[in-house]
Formats: structure tokens, C-alpha cells, sequence
């Protein structure tokens, strides 16, 4: 597949295959969101437990492409255990990875683009050859953004 | 490859007439399957668009000068050539919006403000468009009108059944010429036949109808169509509302401004004559002189020739997928050639379709993946989307054969 | 010609930018003069839309391929250069309609129905353009709201000596920027305040403005503003509405169908995020392209050195028709050439404004002549048509010495 | 005047500064219709009294171009003592000089043209050059419009 390694990294395709922590929790205790992106189709349940801001349990449901399967997968096996705080840094690494930065229509163009923090990625790290193909970045956050949803609901 | 000797089209002299086929496309050679999301345009309908914004632009209808009068020429010409393309009588029934879209919400706002009152009942289909589903919602929750739906039978055809049931005491019937998702041409004479025979108006959507096929409105028997130009190689920025002349003149106008009006005062307005009651402000002028030039284009390779083309395509596509990938690949919609346009949502293993149009996006193959704006459709077929490849004129067995190739990386990728 | 130093407009550089003016129109040289009606285009902007049809021609926002991929990139570029031209804090508060009449409209049926009741008051202003007008006629029929109308006074400006009366409960305030008959320029920021004192919300029809000033939503202080984007250089088939992103959010949807949905069911739909909300079917995709051009263009001159050269325009205008003709003519609107745009509605002895029209063509001099789609103020004027010289970057003195110098000539014919 | 001599012709511009016909008639017994051309907000009002088939008395009023008025000014002239099925040709041979044939979208665009009726014109013979100024022929045909709406009144 000449040209698509960088999407489909061995990694990614076995998140895809096998994708980790799937299926549901109770809510509550647990806290739900579903992420729907309206153009593509594709759908991402998080459950997430917090107690004493720490994700003690997380589940994932869901259907659509291998991207947004796959990253809401690796996003469950890296926020596990993580504390809030340690998740909001993971998340904005990732969007910052996926050269997603809130950028405002005042920046000039040719402006620095803010320090992403210093986190280790791991797997996710995996996701970065996303950013060459805009249409799909949407499927790679999908999961982050529910996971945000999830927890301010 | 023509039938009875019939002439079918020139693909190649075609594509030479599309300047997007000229060179690579993102260094690959271009593949080009989502005619039914929009068509490419050919140099004749680009220059014609040129050739009037540095020969005869100005505003129209209100200028005595010279730019002035040729803008309206042109534009009112536009107007008699896609009259005359699709059958109308008067070109004044010809009405310019900018998209079917806005058509489909015209018939809604308009007509069916005036018409519709709580209980009555407009017949849709579940293999809609969300054009012509959203209008018809967004009315029933401002008037409390019921919605029924057509279903789904046999290899893709409309369920009639249940027709006369669903008929009883309908005001309207609105329904897609062909489906954007199956390829489904539906039985239009037919359906109209037997909603006016229950005293209901029939509308169409034919958006993938018109493009496609001869369209004679005398012998569809509708009452309202709707359609896009830029599926027919004509530009963005404008599409067509046709209805019968004693409707639109009964029925109140749509937006309001400029061009639209008789007369106006603090107090109140009057509204113009057809077709300019319904063309409120500066019309898309440049995109309906394009729509003129697509019209003249596709007269002249002959809506006949287009259809024989669709039809041996359309054979050559599901005979040849089915020979490289049998059972890996699904094709939804009819089987039979001539009862379908050339339209394929297709499932291929269990591939996601979005990640099948990447993976084939990479060898130049362009096919959309989604649910193609048709999400209760989807539902009722039971994917949350599917991958499309859609032809058009310029289409030929080549691009077929580099579809079904690229399927095989596919296969290679994601299969497990 | 330019004061204190300052850079004006090149005119000879900005024709040459222009092809219509390349040759003779009608085998004379152009003088056009009617750019309040639409203005000429410039090769930048037809190379735009030419480029995006044979490089990046699809259907957007839902194609994972490259070609959809590469128009929703340039639709959405562009969008962020309008945001920017204008001073909007955000991309996601311009919506793309077909143009300012339905953008006008827009505000009407969708704020408006969710909004007024009955005995609501809206201000307008009796130099409306139709556009402005008639959608708040129907919501009037439709729901009985009251419209209420601020006067003309000393020279052309708007009568602001009852406004508190006139906002007295009102629930929003809809007017000018400048009026496209009288070139006034409106005290926007002036009405603004009033109107959010007394409580209302304030749109400004702002076709006229934004083509010909620099733009700064932040000083200007309204909530809604309307523009089209044949007056600023782009193509026809394309306008913009700008609204504040609070009151977009809770505005219900006016068109229904593709794109502007989150999910669609047999039984109801929901809607899609800002700017798709408002933006139903295929939008006028190379035309977004065309006005993102359009707005690079105006930005390469730079509005201030736009405004600037149609400040110095106006007073030779002004000047050089008094000189030439004196009382034979009469110029509408403000004689301060800072508080007007370069838009001369004139009357010329007793000749009616169409023969005018037609005798200044003869000389390859274009101007309107009409009501300008402004009836209620030629009833306040007390004249059926005015004759309509406007002015833009593209025209120098010798324009408006061939317009004097041509009024000579329907004396010779008319005057009695 | 170069170029415009065969719109403005002498006998034009005379009907223009001198109208006949100028004023009203009290309806009933006459008969009554306000042509408005919406584009460019010509307006001719026709008084029109018939007996037995002839008409016997005309007034014009309203106000706009030179074309509109002039033409509805030696309208006037020409019908004064005719009889409806004159008036009828008249009108017929006016409109077809102007071109205006009622076509239909069936026929084909070389198509010979309706042969017009054999009528003598008279002054309205001016009127002639109309047809090389397009956006003219509405104020041209006007007062015949509105002519025709105040007989069937
Ligand atoms: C002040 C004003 N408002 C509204 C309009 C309507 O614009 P459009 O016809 O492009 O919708 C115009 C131009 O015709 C105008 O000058
Ligand atoms: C069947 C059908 N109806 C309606 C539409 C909407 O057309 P547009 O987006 O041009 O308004 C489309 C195309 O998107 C279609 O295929």
C-alpha cells in the first residue's frame, strides 16, 4: 500500500483489529457521552469512572473506520489509571500532534505555533501521520472530543 | 459496444472536453466516480462563464444600457434552453434557485404553507435525499402535517403495496426521480398517476434524473421538479424549481426583494410576473448562463446517446466487480441495468468504506464514502454508510477496471 | 490627486486588472458606471474559480478524497478571508447564502418567526432597498409584527430626531449602511447604541458598505449584517450573512437538507454545527472561491486607499457637474463627499432618467435608470426613476468627464 | 445624435412634448386600465369610451419616457373612430413591427416569422426603430397592453 503507511501503521491496524477495553459501564457511577461525526457516520461511546480525579475504568463503544476505532482504542489504554489533569495534557498533545491548535482569526498566518506540552505519547504517537490527511483528523479526535464530553457531563 | 447500432458516446473525445482530465490530479491519473456528488464541467460551460463576465456583465432586468440588455439575453436564453431540455411548455416556468435544495424547500415554504393544514398528509419515500425529507419536517413541526413514507421492496425497487393506503386523503407525493444511493429509477408516471387519481399534487426530486436521462415533463406527469446544476456540467450556484403555471401563480412568493415585485410601499408589496416572483434579488447570473452552455453541451452529445452509455456501463460495472470479487462485494440497488442509473454503494469484506475511498483515493480512484445525505436509507439498509462510485459521460471500462483493481490493496490492508 | 500623502488607488494598474475593459463593449470604449448594481471582475478572481474547476472540483465536506478534500479547503479559506475582511472574530460566524436578499431574508424568517409576535415593533428607515423591505412585508402578513420607519431629513440623511420614539420597544433595528440610491452613509454605530439601549437587536443591510469601506464589525457594533458578493468583485451566486455566534445558535435553521443536518430520521432531524446549519445543499462552491479572490484583491489595494480614492472621485463628480451643467442638474443625497459613497442618483432638466440611460449609452457611458428596487423613497423624493451614476475602484476622472460631457447631448434631443 | 435618430425620431419626440388625447374620462360610461411597467416605473392610464363597437372617445394619462408616452400618445391618434376589429389588427401589426410574435418554446428558433396583417400605420410607422433598442419595446408596448386590458374591463 504505497503511500498509506503513515496512516495505517501496523499499530493502528491492530487497534483497529483488536480493539481494547470495548463495552460498557454503568452510569452512574460511570459518565457517558457519544461522539457522532455527522459527515462520515462514524460514532464513539466513551464510559469513563472517575474517583478522586482519577479514570479508574474506561469502555468503549462505537462503530466507523479504522481511525476513529483506532484512536478511541488507544486513547482508552493510554487515559486508564491517568489523573485528570495527566488526561487534559494527553489530549492536548494529541490535537496538538494533529496540528489542531485553537487558532484564532487575529494570528497572522505565518505565526509560531504554540509549544505542544512535553508528554509521552506512546502508541498514540502512532496517530501522527494523520495530520497528511485533513479529511480523516476528524475520525483521529472524535474520541478525544467525546472523552471531554463524557467528563463534564 | 452499442447496441442495434445506436450511437453511444465518444468517451474519449468527451474527456478531452473536461480539462480536469488533462493532467494528474495529485500525481496520479484521475479516476473520477462521484458524478452524483457533482460533475466535472467542461471547457464550453467554463468559457461560456467566462466569456460573460468579460463580454456582458452587468446586473439584469433593470439596466437600459447595452451590458445590461445582453446580461438579461443571456440569462433569459439560459432559460429557454433548459426549458427546452427538459419538455416545459413556457420558459416561465422555469424557475432559478441556487440549488435543488432550495427548490425542494420552495415547494415546502411556499406551497405547502399555503396549502397544508394540520392532519393533512404529504407522501415522502425512505430512500430520500435529506433535501426533500428536512423541508418536510421542519413544516410538520410548524403546521403538524403527517409524513408518510414508501418503503423499500425487491432488489431495490419502492414498495407499492401499501400505494393506495398511503394515498388516501394526500395532498402532496414528493419523491426522487432516482435514488443518489441505490441508482433506483422509480416508476414516476406511475406513482403520479395514482396520486392524482387520489387528488394529490406529485412532486420530483430529479436531481440524478435529469443528468442522466431524456426527460420529457409530459410524459413523467409531475406537477413540480426539482433539480441541481452542477450534476449536469453546469456550475455551482444554481439550480431549478419547474412547476405548472397555475400553481406557481397561485402560490405566495418565497423570499422577498428585489426583482420579485410589482410594486412596493411602507404598507405593503405586489408581486411580479413569472418567472420573476420567485427570483428575489440579483439572480446567479454567470451560473445560469453555465446551466444554458451544460444544456447545450449534453444536447448535443444527445440525452439518448447518454442513457445507452449509463446503461452498458452500468453492465460492465456489476458484471466485472462480480467476476474479480464475488461474494466480498455487495452492490446495493437493482440488478437490472435498465432499471437503475449508474449509481453503486457498494460494501467490499468488512472495510470500512471511509478507509475503502482512502485506500482508494491512493491509486487516483475517487468514490464517496458516507451516508450520501440518505441517513434513514442507510438505516433501512442497515450500514452506517457505504462507499459510492457514481458515473457520468466521461466515464469509460478503464475507469471501471481501476476500481475493481484497487479494491485488491484493500483486501490486503484490512481483511482479517 | 491623493492628500496628506496618503496612497490612492493606481486606477491604470486596476483596469488593466479588469479584462472587460480591454476592448470596445458595443464598439465603444466602457464607461461603466453602475457598479451599485454589480461591479466588473477582475482576472484574479476569474482565475480563481477557473482553477478551482479544472484542479479541485468535488463536492465538499463529504468526500475523503482529494478533490473533496481540496474544494472544502479552498471553500473554507475562503470563508476565513471574509471573516477577516470584515473583522469577524470568528470563521464559523459567516454563513454563505446566495446573496444579501438571502441573507435579509434569512434574518426575517428564521430570527424573526422565532422572535416576533404580534405587536412587536421592527425599525427600518425609509431608504431601504426591496431587499430590506419585503421580507419584514411578509413576516408582517404573516404574524402581524408592525414596522416602523425612520425618515429622510437635511441632505440626504436619515431623520433622527423621533429615534426614541421609534425604538420605543422595538425588537430590532434593520437599515442601510449606505444607501444605494443617495449614497448616504448611515450613523451605523450611532443607531446601534440606541437600539441596544432600548433593547433591541440591530442587522444593517451592508451591500453597499462593505465593498466600498474598510470593514470593522468591533466599531460598527451591530448584530447582523448582510452583504452580496457581486458588488465587491466577485461573481454572482453568492452573498454572505454575518451574525453574532450566540444569536446564530439560537436561531432555528431556514433551509432544510444536505449538510446543514446531525442526524435525519423518519421522525425529525437535528442540526449540524455553525456554519453548516445555514448552508443547505451544495453551496455555491467556486463562487465562495471567486469572492475569497475578490476579497484578496480588495485587500491587495487596501480599503482605506479604496475609500480614499472614492472620497476624491466623489468631489470631482460633484464639482464637475456642477461647473459643466449647473441648475440643469440636481445630484440626490449628502453634498459632503465624507459622509456619502460615489452613488449619484441625478436628474437632468426634464429628461426622463430612461432616455437618459439611453442617449449616455450611445456614448458608451453605463448608468441606471429606475426606481434602484427603492420605491418607497422615490415616493419620498417625489420622482417615479432617477438616472444612477455609481463609482468604483476602476474609474478616474475622464469617466465622469465622458458622463458630463454626454449630458450635452440629450439636451440637444429632449429639452423643451 | 449619431445613432439614436431611428429611436427619436422627429414624429416621436412630437408626440413626446405635445401628447394627445392628454386627461381623463368620467367611467362609466368609459373605460379604464393603469399600464405600470415594473422594471423602470413607466405608467400610461387609458380612458377608452366603445359604442357599438367603435370606439368613440380616448383619454391618456400617467407619466414616464419618452417611448412610453410617445407611443401611447399616437396610440390614441390611431384609434380614435376605429372599430374593434381594427383596433384588434392595429395592435397585431404594431407589436408584430416590434417583433414580438407569440412564440412558442415548440417552435423552432429559424422559423419564419407570422405574416403581418396588411394595415396601414400611419404615424406609429416611427415607432419602427424600437426593435433595435430591446429593453425599449416594454415602454413601447405599454399603451397597447394597457389598452387591451381596458377593453376587456
Ligand atoms: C443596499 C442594497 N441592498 C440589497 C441589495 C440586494 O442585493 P442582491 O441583489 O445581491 O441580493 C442591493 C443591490 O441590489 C443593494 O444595493
Ligand atoms: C437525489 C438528490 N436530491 C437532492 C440533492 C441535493 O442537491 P443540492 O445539494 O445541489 O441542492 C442531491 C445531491 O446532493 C441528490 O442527489
Amino acid at each position: 500500500m504505497a503511500g498509506l503507511e503513515d496512516l495505517y501503521k501496523e499499530i493502528v491496524i491492530d487497534h483497529y483489529r483488536s480493539p481494547r477495553n470495548r463495552g460498557e459501564l454503568e452510569t452512574p457511577p460511570a459518565q457517558h457521552a457519544e461522539g457522532l461525526n455527522p459527515l462520515c457516520g462514524d460514532e464513539v461511546h466513551v464510559y469513563v469512572q472517575v474517583e478522586d480525579e482519577v479514570i479508574t475504568e474506561v469502555a468503549i463503544g462505537g462503530q466507523g473506520c479504522s481511525i476513529s476505532q483506532a484512536s478511541a482504542s488507544m486513547m482508552s489504554a493510554a487515559i486508564k489509571g491517568k489523573s485528570l489533569a495527566e488526561v487534559r495534557e494527553l489530549s492536548t498533545a494529541v490535537k496538538s500532534m494533529m496540528s489542531i491548535h485553537e487558532q484564532s482569526l487575529e494570528d497572522d498566518d505565518s505565526g509560531v505555533l504554540p509549544e505542544p506540552p512535553e508528554v509521552e505519547l506512546g502508541d498514540l504517537e502512532a496517530l501522527k501521520g494523520v495530520v497528511k490527511y485533513p479529511v480523516r483528523i476528524k475520525c483521529a479526535t472524535l474520541g478525544w472530543n467525546t472523552l471531554a464530553e463524557a467528563l463534564q457531563s | 459496444m452499442s447496441d442495434a447500432g445506436q450511437p453511444t458516446l465518444d468517451t474519449a473525445a468527451v474527456r478531452a472536453d473536461f480539462p480536469i482530465f488533462d493532467g494528474p490530479v495529485n500525481g496520479r491519473e484521475l479516476v473520477y466516480l462521484d458524478s452524483s456528488g457533482t460533475s466535472q464541467k467542461p471547457r464550453q460551460v467554463l468559457d461560456s462563464m467566462h466569456a460573460f463576465y468579460v463580454e456582458a456583465n452587468a446586473n439584469v432586468h433593470r439596466g437600459a444600457y447595452y451590458l445590461s440588455d445582453q446580461a438579461s439575453r443571456r440569462m433569459e436564453g439560459a432559460r429557454t434552453k433548459v426549458a427546452r431540455f427538459i419538455g416545459a411548455t413556457e420558459a416561465e416556468e422555469v424557475i432559478f434557485t441556487k440549488n435543488a435544495t432550495e427548490a425542494l424547500n420552495l415547494i415546502a415554504a411556499s406551497w405547502g404553507r399555503a396549502n397544508l393544514q394540520a392532519g393533512d398528509a404529504v407522501v415522502l419515500t425512505v430512500i430520500e435525499h435529506h433535501a426533500n425529507i428536512v423541508p418536510w419536517h421542519m413544516l410538520a413541526a410548524e403546521r403538524g402535517i403527517e409524513l408518510r413514507f414508501i418503503g423499500i421492496g425487491e432488489d431495490g425497487h419502492l414498495d407499492l403495496s401499501n400505494l393506495d393506503t398511503l394515498l388516501d386523503g394526500a395532498k402532496l407525493v414528493s419523491f426522487t426521480a432516482m435514488s443518489n444511493v441505490l441508482g433506483t429509477l422509480t416508476p414516476v408516471a406511475r406513482i403520479a398517476e395514482a396520486a392524482h387519481a387520489a387528488g394529490a399534487l406529485v412532486a420530483i426530486d430529479a436531481c440524478q434524473y435529469v443528468p442522466h436521462l431524456p426527460t420529457r415533463l409530459a410524459d413523467l406527469g409531475v406537477d413540480f421538479m426539482a433539480f441541481s446544476g452542477h450534476k449536469m456540467c453546469g456550475p455551482t450556484g444554481v439550480g431549478v424549481l419547474w412547476a405548472r403555471r397555475e400553481i406557481l401563480e397561485a402560490m405566495p412568493p418565497f423570499l422577498g426583494g428585489g426583482g420579485m415585485i410589482a410594486n412596493v410601499t411602507l404598507d405593503g408589496f405586489t408581486t411580479a410576473e413569472l418567472p420573476h416572483k420567485f427570483e428575489a434579488g440579483t439572480p446567479p447570473i454567470a451560473e445560469i448562463v453555465g446551466l444554458g452552455a451544460a444544456v447545450d453541451y449534453l444536447d448535443g452529445l444527445g440525452m439518448e446517446a447518454v442513457r445507452r452509455h449509463e446503461v452498458e456501463l452500468t453492465s460492465y460495472f456489476l458484471r466485472t466487480i462480480k467476476e474479480r470479487h464475488g461474494d466480498d462485494v455487495t452492490v446495493h440497488g437493482p440488478s437490472e441495468p435498465s432499471e437503475r442509473g449508474g449509481v453503486f454503494s457498494f460494501e467490499y469484506k468488512d472495510v470500512h468504506p471511509h478507509d475503502l475511498s482512502q485506500v482508494l483515493d491512493e491509486h487516483g480512484v475517487n468514490v464517496r464514502a458516507g451516508h450520501h445525505c440518505a441517513k434513514p436509507l442507510m438505516k433501512e439498509l442497515g450500514v452506517g454508510a457505504t462507499a459510492r462510485a457514481s458515473l457520468y459521460i466521461y466515464n469509460n471500462e478503464s475507469d471501471v477496471d481501476r476500481l475493481v483493481e484497487a479494491l485488491d490493496d484493500a483486501s490486503d490492508l484490512f481483511s482479517f
